[in-house]
C-alpha cells in the first residue's frame, strides 16, 4: 500500500512528535479556572458585594498561569506531553478498528498549545485584574467574574484538549461564555440583541466545526490527537483496509468544514457580523475574549489541523479559500474600520483585520507567521482595548473619537496616552521597534514568497496602509491636539457619581484611571515591546514562537523553507527534523521537486532560485528583504497621512493649533463645501481635494459599499437565516387551525401522500 | 348456518372482494370524520375504520385457514367498547359545557 | 392476478364513487342525496361485478349473498355519513354492523359473527343511541324538524372525498397488487387442535360406541389405545401426507396393531371418523383465544377496568366550584385564616 | 411405545405460553396491583389515605424497577434486552413524572376540603388520576416487550387511552377538554390506521405473532422468507404511519401544541415522554420484522419504508422547529420542539443498527438514549413551568405559560431558573449536557449509515432549535422580572419542585456517567446471539408431515 503514497510521506511516524507522559498536575489548570467560577457563583448566591470575586478569579487565574509557566518550562520541547486525567467515553461495538468511540477528558500539549496556554492565562489574569478596577460597583460584580474564568476554563479545554471532543466542548463553552458576557449589560437592548446574534452565527460556524468532527471520527474512527495525527502521518485511513488518505474525499472535506468552524469563531467573511456587536459587552471581555483569545480559536483550529490542511496529494480547497478569505477580511474590515467613529467598533473592525492577517498567513503556509500574530495580537490589542475602556469608563462611555481630543494634555491620562501609543504603533506596524510589525512582516514575507501568494501580499500590503492609517486617526483625534471633549450619556451601575457628566465639558471631571488600570496597561505595554524580544531569542530556531509552533502539529509540517536573515525561523528547525515536505497543488514542478527530493530543501539551500521560480525579485531583492523595506515605508505613510489629515500636520497645522471640534468633524465629511477649514489656508486645498478626491472619496465609497454589503448581504444573510425558518413557519401556521376535523384531514392526507411515495419507490 | 357458509376454502379472488369492501368502509370512514361535524357521528366514524379492519381480519383469517384473526377481531371489539365508552363520555361533558356537539366548537387552542 | 381489475376501469370507477359520496353528503342549500348515493353504490357495485367476473372466470365465485350484504354494508356505511340526523346515522351504523356479521358468517366465522351483533349491535351502539339522545337539543324547543347547523351539512364534501378515494385507490392498488404475493396458506389446524382436545374425542368416540380407549396425544393426532383389544387408533389430520397415494381428503380413522413401525396401505385399516369429531368454530377461537393468547385476554379486561374508570371520572360532575363556592375559595386563598 | 406421557407434557407446555411470558411481567404486574391500591386509596375519606397515593405510586415504580432490571432476556425478540432495560428507565422517569403530577387535579378541591373538613367522594378524582397514569405506565411496559401484534395493540391502548382521560380532566377550564377531545378523537383516527396496518400485516404474513423463537412461524420469518410483497408494505407503513401518531411526527403531528398547551404541564411532560417512548418502542419492534438488512450492503430498511421514513423524519424537524419559532407561549414552544425532537430520532430508526463495519453507530441504541435524555430534560422544563403558579380566576391558580410569565426567573426562583437555563441548553445539545451526548450519538449513527443528506438536515435544524430555546435562556436568565412574572410563585407541591430539580441534575450529572448509559443502551438493543432467521423453519411449517406412522 505504501507505493500509492507519495515518497515523501514513506518517513513513517517519525515524524509525528513523539509523546511523553506530561505532568499529572496539569489539570489543575482548568479546574483553578471552574473554581474561581464556582466561588464567583457561590459569591452571587450570597449576595457578597465586596471585590472579593475579583481577587479570587486573579488570583487563581495567577496561580493558573505559574503553573502553566512551570509545565512550559519542564516540557521537553520536541515532544507532545500527553496528560490523560480520565477516561469520559469509553464505548466499543466491536473488535476491529473504528468500532469504538473513546475519548478522555485529558490534555495534548505541544508548543501550539503552550503557547496559547501561556498568553490564555497570562492575559486573564492581567484582564482580570483590570476588570477588578473596571467592574467596580457594577450589580453583576460576581456573574461577571464567573462568566470571566468559566470562559477561562473552556478556553483552557479548547486549547488543551487531546481530542476533538474535549475541544467542541470547549468550543462551545467559549460561545456561550462569549454569549452570557456580551449580554452583560442586559438591561440594554442592544446588548441582548448582539449576544444573541454572537451566538446565532456561531452556531453556524459550529456546525461546520460539529461536522468536521463526525466526518473526521467517521474517517480515522477516532477523535484522540495523538492517534490521528499518527494516522494521518502515515497518510492512511482509520478504516480495516488503510485506505490512503490520498485517495478520500475526507482529506480536503475535513478541512473545509474545520474551516467553516474556525471562521465563525474568528469572525471571517462572512461570518463576522457578530465581532463589531459584540463590543457591547464590557471592555475586558471585548479584550480578552473578542480580540485576544476567544477569536483566535479558529486559528488554532487550523494551525492545529495543519497536517490535513496542507495534506499533498489532495485538492487544497480549505487551504486556498482560508488564505484568500483572510486576505479579503483584512482589507475588507480595515475599510470599514477607516469610516467608523466609535472607537471601539474601530479596534474591533480592526481586529477582525487581523485575524483576517493570521488566516492569510495560514493560507500560505506560514503557520510560524501567524502564530506570530497571534501572540503579538493578543498583547497590543488587548493593551488597546483596555485603554479604550479606560477612556470610555473615565469619559462616562464617551467613543465617539469626534467628541474626544487632545486627552494628552489631560492630567492623570498619561499613562493611558502612552500605552495606547505603544499599541497604536504595534497595529500600524511602525517598524524595528514593535512586535507587530515582525509579525505582520512574516505573513507578508511568505505571501510573496508563496507561489500564487503574490495577490495575497498585496492585498496584505495594502491593508497595512490602511491599518496605520485608521490607527492613527484614533490616537491623533484623541488623545493629541487641543483638549476639548464632550462625555457621554452613560451613566454607569456604579456609584462614581459622574452624573453630572451631561452638562457637557464643563462641569465634567473625567475620571482617571486608577492604580490596576494603569498597571495592567503598563505591563501590557512593556510585554507588547518584550515580543519582540521573544522572536529574536534562540535564533536559530526561529524564535520563541517558531520555536513552538516548530513543536508542535502546525510545525511538524513545515512549509517552505525560506527565510530572510533576520528570523530563519522555523526553516532550520525544519531542516533538522527533516519533513519539508508539503507544497501547495500550485506549486510549480520545479519547486515542487526541489523540495521533494529526499530533503534536500532546494528552497531552504538556493532560496533566489526557488523564489525566482515562483516569486520573482521585488525591486531586486529577495521578496523578504524588500518587503521588510516597502512595508514599512506603506505603514510609515499611513501614519503620514493620519497625521496630514487628523493630527499635528494636518489641518491647521503645527503651529495653527486653533483647531475647533468643528472643522474636525467636518474633515470627516463627504461634504464637497469644507467651509472654514477652506478659508483658513488656500494650500491646504490641495490636501484637501487630494484627499477627497483622488483618496477618500474612493475610500469612503469603497467602505460604503462595502458597509452596504455588509449590512444588506452579510447581515441580511444571517438575519435571513432567522427569517426563512420564521417564513416557514408562518407558512406553516394556518395548518394548525385549531379545528379538529383540520388536523383530520392533514392527517390523511399526509396518509395519502406517504402511500404515493410507496407506490413510487416500491 | 351453513346456508351461508362459504366453500371451507377462501380463493385469492374471493379474498379481493373481502379487502374492496374493507377499503371502502375505511375510506367512507375517514370521509366521515372529515365532513360530519357532529362528535357522535365523527366518533362513529371511527368505529366504522375499525370495524373495516375487523372485515379485513376476518377474510385473512378464513385465507390463511386460521383462527388469529378471529381472535383480533374480539380484542378489537374490546378496544372499541372502551373507546367508545370513554369517547361518549367526553362528549357528554363537552355537551354540557357548550350546550353544543359542533366539533368545530372546539377551537380555542390554535397556532 | 395482477388483472383482477384494469388499473384504469378501477380508478374510474373510484372517481366515480367518489363524486358520488362528495355529491351524497348534505349540503345546505340543493342537496340531491339521492343521486349521490346511487352513483357511489352503483359505482362499488360496478367493481363487484367486475371482480365478480374474475371470479367465476377462475371458478372461485363468492357466495351470492356476499355482493347482496357487500352492497348493504356499503350502502348503509354512505348513509352512515350522509345522513343529516345523528339517530338515523347510528342506525344505518347498525345496519352495516349486521351486513358486516353476515358476511362474517359468509367466511366461516361464526362465532364472530354473533358476538358481533351482541357486542357492537347490541351493546355499543344503543349506548351512541342513548347519548345522541341525551345530547342532540330536542327539537320540540325550536321549529320541529330542524337539524343543528352542525349536523345540517357536511364540511368539505369534495375534498374529504377526493382524500378518502384517493386512500381507497391506493389501498386497493396495492392490496390488489400484493395478493398474488402473499406467502403460501397455512394449513387450517382444527384438526390438530383434535389433538389437545382429548375431551372431546372421547365424547364423539363414546358416542360411535368405540368405549374404553386411553387418549393420548401424538403429533399426528390422537392416539386411542384400546387396551383390551391392543389397538390404536389413530385420527389422521393429513391423510394426503399420511399416504400420497390417496386423493380424497375425508377424514378417516385408522386402526392398526401397536408396536407398528411404518404404515404401508396394506396395513391400513380405513374407517369412517365418528361423525361430530370435528371442531367447531367457536372451539377453535377459543382455544386460539384461551391458549394463545391469555395475557391479551388479560390486559383485555385491563383496559375495560380502566375504560370503566374513565368513563365514570368523566361522566360525573366535574370540579367545577359554583360561584359560592369560589368565592369562598378566593376569601381562603387570599385570607388564610 | 414412546414415552406418551413425557410427550404429552412437552405439548401442554408449548401450547401455554402464559407461564413462560408471565416471568417477562412481575414489573407490570406490580405496577397494576399499584394501580388497584392507589384506585380505592383515592376513595377514602381520610386525607392521609388519599396523599399516600403518590408514595404508593412512587415505591410501586421503584420495585417494578428493580424487577424490570431483572426480567431475563426475551431470546426469541430481536433485542432480548430491550424491555428491560427500557422497564428501568420508564421507572426512573415515572418516578419523577409522579412526583410532578402531585397536586395536578384538585388543588382547589383540595383546598376547600383541608377547610371545611367536608370530603365528597364523587367529586375527588385524586386517586384515579395517579391511577390512570400508572394504568399508562403499565401500557407503556407492556408495549416494549410486544412480540405479537395483538399485544402491541393492546398494549399501545392502554397506554394512550389512560392519557385521554388524564388530558381531559387535568384541568377543570374548558381548555383541557378542547385538548382531550382532539387528542381522544384524532388518536382514535391514528389507532384505525395502525389497526389496519396490523389487519394488513396479518393478512401478508398469516400470524400475528411478530418474532418466535427459531423454527416457528413468526411474521419476522414470513417476511424473511417470503419477501413483504405489496400486501406486507401497506400495512407496514400503515402501521408505522398510525403508531408515529405516538410519537407526534408529521403527518401525524397536528394535535401535539394543542394538547400540550391545553393540558396541565405536568400532564404535558407525561405526553412528551410515555406515549412517545411507546411509540419509538413499537416502531422499532414493526421495523424489527423487515430488519436493516434491505440495502445493496445489507444495511438499510426495504427502499419503500426508508423512504416514507426519511420524509417523515426531515419534515418533522423542519415543521417542529419552523413552528416553534413562532411561538409566545412557552408550553407550545415546547410542544412544537417535541415534534421536532421525534424528527431527529426517527433519523435514529432509519440508521437502524449498523452493519458491524467502520464505525459501526447503533442508531436504535442512540434513539433510546436520547429518548432517555429527553425525558429528563423535556420533564424539566415542564416541571418548570408546573412549579410557578399564580392566583387565578375563581380562586384555581394558574401555572406559569408564556415567555413573559418566567422572565427573570433566575433572578427570583434561582433554583428554576436555572433548571430551566440547563434544560433549555441541553435540549438544545449544547455541550457538555446530556441533551449532546444524545445528538452525538444520532449524528454518528447516521453519518455511519450514509445518511448525509439527513444529517445536514438534522444539522440545520438543530441550528434552527436555537433560536427559540435561546429565548428560554434569555428569558429566564437576562430579563428582568416584571411585575407579571414577579406575581409567579412556587407552588405549594415541593415535589414538583424537586422533580425538576433533579430533572436538571441529571442533565448534568449523567454526563459523567454517559459512557455507562450509551454502554447499557447498546446492550439492550444487541442482537439476540441465537436470533437467526431461519429460512428453512418456515418451509417446515408448511412441508407435509412424512409418512411414516407412529414414530419412535
Amino acid at each position: 500500500m505504501f507505493e500509492s503514497m507519495p515518497a515523501l510521506l514513506g518517513a513513517g511516524s517519525a515524524d509525528v512528535l513523539p509523546t511523553t507522559v506530561g505532568p499529572g498536575w496539569l489539570w489543575l489548570v482548568p479546574i483553578l479556572a471552574l473554581a474561581g467560577c464556582v466561588a464567583c457563583g457561590l459569591c452571587l448566591a450570597m449576595r457578597v458585594r465586596t471585590k472579593a470575586p475579583a481577587w479570587i478569579v486573579v488570583g487563581l487565574l495567577g496561580i493558573a498561569f505559574v503553573l502553566t509557566f512551570m509545565g512550559y518550562s519542564g516540557w521537553d520541547s520536541a515532544s507532545a506531553q500527553v496528560v490523560k486525567v480520565f477516561e469520559w467515553i469509553g464505548l466499543s461495538w466491536g473488535d476491529s478498528a473504528g468500532q469504538s468511540l473513546s475519548f478522555n477528558f485529558g490534555f495534548y500539549m505541544d508548543g501550539l498549545s503552550w503557547l496559547w496556554m501561556l498568553f490564555v492565562t497570562g492575559l486573564g489574569t492581567l484582564i482580570a485584574l483590570y476588570a477588578s478596577e473596571y467592574m467596580q460597583g457594577d450589580k453583576g460584580y460576581a456573574r461577571f467574574f464567573a462568566g470571566f474564568a468559566l470562559f477561562v476554563f473552556s478556553m483552557a479545554c479548547l486549547v488543551m484538549a487531546d481530542n476533538l471532543v474535549l475541544l467542541y466542548l470547549g468550543w462551545e463553552g467559549v460561545g456561550l461564555c462569549s454569549y452570557l458576557l456580551i449580554g452583560y449589560f442586559y438591561k440594554k437592548p442592544s446588548a441582548v440583541a448582539a449576544a444573541k446574534k454572537a451566538f446565532i452565527v456561531n452556531r453556524i460556524g459550529d456546525l461546520g466545526l460539529a461536522l468536521g468532527l463526525f466526518l473526521t471520527f467517521v474517517t480515522f474512527g477516532t477523535v484522540q490527537y495523538d492517534e490521528l495525527f499518527a494516522l494521518i502521518d502515515q497518510g492512511v485511513a482509520g478504516d480495516m483496509a488503510r485506505t490512503p488518505l490520498s485517495e478520500m474525499w475526507q482529506t480536503w472535506a475535513i478541512p473545509l468544514l474545520l474551516m467553516v468552524g474556525a471562521f465563525g469563531k474568528s469572525a471571517q467573511l462572512p461570518l463576522y457580523v457578530w465581532l463589531p456587536d459584540a463590543m457591547e459587552g464590557p471592555t475586558p471581555v471585548s479584550a480578552l475574549i473578542h480580540a485576544a483569545t476567544m477569536v483566535t480559536a479558529g486559528v488554532y483550529l487550523v494551525a492545529r489541523f495543519f497536517p490535513l490542511f496542507a495534506f499533498e496529494g489532495v485538492p487544497h480547497y480549505a487551504l486556498w479559500t482560508v488564505g484568500w478569505v483572510g486576505a479579503l477580511t483584512a482589507l475588507f474590515s480595515s475599510t470599514i474600520a477607516m469610516a467608523q467613529f466609535d472607537i471601539k467598533r474601530i479596534m474591533a473592525y480592526s481586529t477582525i483585520s487581523q485575524l483576517g492577517y493570521m488566516f492569510a498567513g495560514l493560507g500560505v503556509l506560514s503557520t510560524v507567521g501567524a502564530a506570530s500574530h497571534v501572540f503579538t495580537h493578543a498583547f497590543f490589542k488587548a493593551l488597546l482595548f483596555l485603554a479604550c475602556g479606560a477612556v470610555m469608563h473615565g469619559f462616562a462611555g464617551q467613543l465617539d473619537l469626534r467628541k474626544l481630543s487632545g486627552l494628552w494634555s489631560v492630567p492623570g491620562w498619561r499613562i493611558v496616552c502612552v500605552t495606547m501609543l505603544i499599541g497604536c504603533m504595534n497595529l500600524a506596524g511602525v517598524p524595528l521597534i514593535t512586535a507587530g510589525y515582525w509579525s505582520k512582516d512574516m505573513i507578508m514575507a511568505e505571501a510573496f514568497v508563496t507561489p500564487g501568494g503574490q495577490i495575497i501580499g498585496w492585498i496584505l500590503l495594502l491593508t497595512a496602509g490602511l491599518t496605520a492609517y485608521y490607527t492613527f486617526r484614533v490616537f491623533f483625534r484623541v488623545f493629541v491636539g487641543p483638549v476639548s471633549f464632550e462625555p457621554g450619556d452613560e451613566h454607569h451601575d456604579d456609584e462614581h457619581g459622574h452624573d453630572n457628566g451631561h452638562g457637557g465639558g464643563g462641569g465634567f471631571h473625567p475620571h482617571a484611571p486608577g492604580w490596576a488600570v494603569n498597571t495592567v496597561l503598563a505591563v501590557l505595554a512593556l510585554s507588547s515591546f518584550a515580543a519582540i524580544g521573544l522572536y529574536f531569542t534562540d535564533k536559530p530556531n526561529g524564535g520563541f514562537v517558531g520555536n513552538l509552533v516548530g513543536d508542535s502539529t502546525a510545525g511538524y509540517v513545515t512549509p517552505y523553507g525560506h527565510h530572510g536573515a533576520d528570523d530563519g525561523h522555523d526553516d532550520a528547525h525544519a531542516a533538522a527534523e527533516g519533513d519539508v515536505r508539503f507544497v501547495l497543488v500550485a506549486d510549480p514542478p520545479a519547486h515542487a521537486s526541489g523540495d521533494a527530493t529526499g530533503g534536500d530543501h532546494g528552497a531552504d539551500g538556493t532560496p533566489d532560485a526557488a523564489h525566482a521560480s515562483s516569486g520573482g525579485l521585488i525591486l531586486g531583492m529577495d521578496p523578504h528583504k524588500a518587503m521588510y523595506y516597502i512595508s514599512a515605508v506603506v505603514g510609515l505613510i499611513g501614519i503620514l497621512i493620519a497625521a496630514v489629515l487628523h493630527g499635528p500636520l494636518g489641518m491647521g497645522g503645527l503651529g495653527l493649533g486653533t483647531r475647533t471640534e468643528a472643522a474636525r468633524s467636518k474633515a470627516d465629511e463627504l461634504l464637497p463645501a469644507l467651509g472654514p477649514v477652506a478659508r483658513w489656508a488656500q494650500h491646504k486645498w490641495y490636501v484637501d481635494e487630494f484627499y477627497d478626491f483622488l483618496l477618500r472619496t474612493p475610500l469612503r465609497v469603497l467602505s460604503h459599499v462595502f458597509h452596504a454589503i455588509d449590512k444588506l448581504l452579510v447581515d441580511g444573510l444571517v438575519n435571513g437565516l432567522g427569517l426563512l425558518p420564521r417564513a416557514m413557519g408562518s407558512a406553516l401556521r394556518p395548518s394548525q387551525s385549531g379545528v379538529l376535523q383540520g388536523y383530520a384531514a392533514g392527517m390523511a392526507g399526509g396518509l395519502v401522500l406517504l402511500l404515493v411515495i410507496v407506490l413510487i419507490f416500491m | 348456518m351453513h346456508l351461508l357458509a362459504d366453500s371451507m376454502v377462501m380463493g385469492q379472488v374471493t379474498l379481493a372482494h373481502y379487502l374492496l369492501l374493507s377499503a371502502g368502509l375505511f375510506a367512507i370512514g375517514m370521509i366521515g370524520f372529515l365532513t360530519r361535524r357532529n362528535l357522535i357521528i365523527m366518533f362513529l366514524c371511527t368505529e366504522m375504520m375499525f370495524q373495516a379492519a375487523g372485515l379485513a381480519l376476518i377474510a385473512f383469517s378464513r385465507y390463511h385457514m386460521n383462527h388469529t384473526g378471529e381472535v383480533f377481531v374480539i380484542f378489537v371489539l374490546t378496544i372499541a367498547a372502551a373507546e367508545a365508552a370513554l369517547a361518549l363520555a367526553l362528549v357528554v361533558l363537552c355537551f354540557k359545557r357548550r350546550e353544543s356537539l359542533d366539533a368545530s366548537a372546539w377551537s380555542e387552542l390554535r397556532g | 392476478m395482477d388483472g383482477l381489475i384494469h388499473p384504469a376501469l378501477l380508478y374510474l370507477l373510484l372517481a366515480l364513487g367518489g363524486i358520488g359520496v362528495a355529491i351524497a353528503l348534505p349540503r345546505p342549500k340543493f342537496s340531491p342525496q339521492i343521486l349521490g348515493a346511487l352513483i357511489a353504490v352503483g359505482a362499488f357495485g360496478g367493481l363487484f361485478l367486475i371482480l365478480g367476473l374474475k371470479a367465476s372466470e377462475r371458478g372461485e365465485l363468492p357466495n351470492f349473498n356476499f355482493y347482496i350484504f357487500a352492497i348493504i354494508a356499503l350502502g348503509s356505511a354512505l348513509r352512515v355519513i350522509t345522513h343529516p340526523r345523528p339517530v338515523y346515522s347510528a342506525l344505518y351504523f347498525i345496519m352495516t354492523i349486521l351486513s358486516s356479521s353476515a358476511l362474517y358468517l359468509i367466511a366461516g366465522a361464526e362465532f364472530m359473527a354473533f358476538a358481533l351483533i351482541i357486542i357492537y349491535a347490541g351493546a355499543i351502539l344503543i349506548t351512541y343511541l342513548f347519548v345522541i339522545m341525551l345530547a342532540s337539543q330536542s327539537p320540540s324547543e325550536q321549529e320541529p324538524g330542524t337539524l343543528s347547523a352542525y349536523d345540517a351539512f357536511a364540511r368539505e364534501p369534495v375534498w374529504a372525498s377526493a382524500a378518502g378515494f384517493a386512500l381507497l385507490a391506493l389501498l386497493t392498488t396495492m392490496m390488489f397488487r400484493g395478493l398474488p404475493e402473499m406467502g403460501p396458506r397455512n394449513q387450517f389446524d382444527s384438526d390438530a387442535l383434535l389433538a389437545q382436545l382429548p375431551g372431546k374425542v372421547d365424547t364423539a368416540l363414546s358416542m360411535e360406541g368405540l368405549r374404553g380407549f386411553e387418549l393420548t396425544e401424538t403429533r399426528e393426532g390422537v392416539s386411542a389405545v384400546d387396551p383390551a383389544h391392543q389397538q390404536v387408533l389413530v385420527m389422521v389430520t393429513d391423510v394426503a401426507a399420511f399416504n400420497g397415494s390417496l386423493e380424497h381428503s375425508e377424514r378417516v380413522a385408522v386402526l392398526f396393531e401397536p408396536g407398528a413401525r411404518a404404515v404401508a396401505v396394506g396395513d391400513v385399516a380405513w374407517a369412517a371418523l365418528p361423525e361430530g369429531l370435528g371442531v367447531d368454530n367457536i372451539e377453535n377461537v377459543g382455544w386460539e383465544l384461551i391458549a394463545g393468547h391469555p395475557m391479551a385476554l388479560e390486559l383485555a379486561g385491563i383496559i375495560l377496568l380502566m375504560a370503566m374508570l374513565g368513563a365514570v371520572v368523566l361522566a360525573r360532575k366535574q370540579i367545577e366550584l359554583g360561584e359560592d363556592e369560589k368565592a369562598q375559595q378566593v376569601i381562603n386563598l387570599g385570607g388564610g385564616s | 411405545m414412546m414415552s406418551l406421557a413425557t410427550q404429552g407434557m412437552v405439548l401442554f407446555a408449548d401450547a401455554h405460553p402464559m407461564v413462560e411470558k408471565i416471568t417477562h411481567l412481575h414489573a407490570e404486574i406490580v405496577l397494576f396491583i399499584a394501580t388497584v391500591v392507589v384506585m380505592v386509596l383515592g376513595l377514602s375519606h381520610n386525607a392521609g389515605m388519599r396523599r399516600l397515593c403518590g408514595g404508593v405510586s412512587v415505591v410501586a415504580l421503584i420495585v417494578a424497577g428493580v424487577l424490570g432490571a431483572m426480567t431475563p432476556d426475551m431470546a426469541h425478540m430481536p433485542m432480548p434486552g430491550m424491555s428491560g432495560f427500557l422497564k428501568v428507565v420508564i421507572a426512573a422517569v415515572g418516578v419523577l413524572l409522579v412526583l410532578l403530577i402531585e397536586g395536578t387535579v384538585d388543588r382547589a378541591y383540595e383546598n376547600t376540603v383541608r377547610k371545611t373538613g367536608v370530603f365528597d367522594g364523587l367529586r375527588s378524582t385524586r386517586g384515579e388520576f395517579y391511577a390512570f397514569m400508572l394504568f399508562s405506565l403499565t401500557g407503556l411496559m407492556l408495549t416494549t416487550g410486544a412480540d405479537d401484534l395483538i399485544w402491541l395493540f393492546l398494549a399501545l391502548e392502554l397506554t394512550s387511552l389512560p392519557t385521554y382521560v388524564m388530558v381531559s380532566i387535568s384541568t377543570s377550564r374548558a381548555r383541557g377538554q378542547e385538548a382531550g377531545v382532539k387528542y381522544f378523537f384524532l388518536g382514535a383516527m391514528g389507532a384505525a390506521m395502525f389497526l389496519y396496518g396490523f389487519a394488513l400485516l396479518y393478512g401478508a404474513s398469516g400470524t400475528t405473532v411478530l418474532f418466535a423463537p427459531a423454527g416457528e412461524v413468526s411474521i419476522a420469518s414470513v417476511f424473511a422468507s417470503n419477501g413483504l410483497g405489496a400486501m406486507g408494505m401497506l400495512g407496514l407503513v400503515m402501521a408505522i404511519i398510525g403508531v408515529s401518531f405516538k410519537i407526534a411526527a408529521v403527518p401525524m403531528h397536528f394535535y401535539t401544541a394543542d394538547v400540550y398547551e391545553g393540558a396541565a404541564s405536568s400532564v404535558s411532560a407525561f405526553l412528551a415522554f410515555v406515549p412517545k417512548l411507546a411509540g419509538f418502542a413499537a416502531l422499532i419492534l414493526l421495523l424489527s420484522t423487515v430488519g436493516w438488512t434491505h440495502g445493496e450492503l445489507h444495511d438499510s430498511l426495504p427502499d419503500a419504508v426508508r423512504i416514507v421514513l426519511w420524509v417523515m423524519a426531515a419534515m418533522t424537524m423542519t415543521v417542529g422547529n419552523v413552528l416553534a419559532i413562532l411561538q409566545k407561549s412557552v408550553k407550545r414552544m415546547l410542544a412544537y420542539s417535541s415534534i421536532a425532537h421525534s424528527g431527529y430520532m426517527l433519523v435514529g430508526l432509519i440508521a437502524g443498527p449498523g452493519n458491524g463495519g467502520l464505525l459501526a453507530g447503533n442508531g436504535l441504541a442512540a434513539v433510546l438514549f436520547y429518548m432517555l435524555c429527553y425525558g429528563f430534560m423535556n420533564l424539566g422544563a415542564f416541571g418548570v413551568l408546573a412549579s410557578l403558579e399564580r392566583a387565578g380566576m375563581g380562586g384555581e391558580s394558574e401555572e406559569a405559560e408564556t415567555f413573559a410569565d418566567i422572565r427573570g426567573l433566575c433572578a427570583t426562583n434561582p433554583l428554576l431558573g436555572w433548571t430551566m437555563v440547563l434544560c433549555a441548553l441541553s435540549l438544545l445539545g449544547f455541550p457538555p449536557l446530556l441533551g449532546f451526548f444524545g445528538k452525538l450519538f444520532l449524528f454518528t449513527s447516521a453519518i455511519s449509515a450514509g445518511e448525509i443528506l439527513l444529517v445536514v438536515v438534522m444539522g440545520i435544524n438543530s441550528a434552527i432549535a436555537a433560536f427559540y430555546y435561546l429565548r428560554l435562556v434569555i428569558a429566564s436568565f437576562i430579563d428582568e422580572p416584571t411585575a407579571e412574572s414577579r406575581a409567579f410563585g412556587v407552588t405549594a407541591f415541593g415535589s414538583r419542585v424537586a422533580a425538576s430539580a433533579i430533572s436538571a441534575a441529571s442533565v448534568v450529572v449523567l454526563v459523567l456517567a454517559a459512557s455507562w448509559l450509551m454502554g447499557k443502551t447498546g446492550d439492550a438493543v444487541a442482537p439476540s446471539p441465537t436470533q437467526q432467521v431461519d429460512l428453512t423453519a418456515v418451509d417446515g411449517i408448511h412441508a407435509t408431515i412424512a409418512p411414516g406412522g407412529a414414530e419412535e
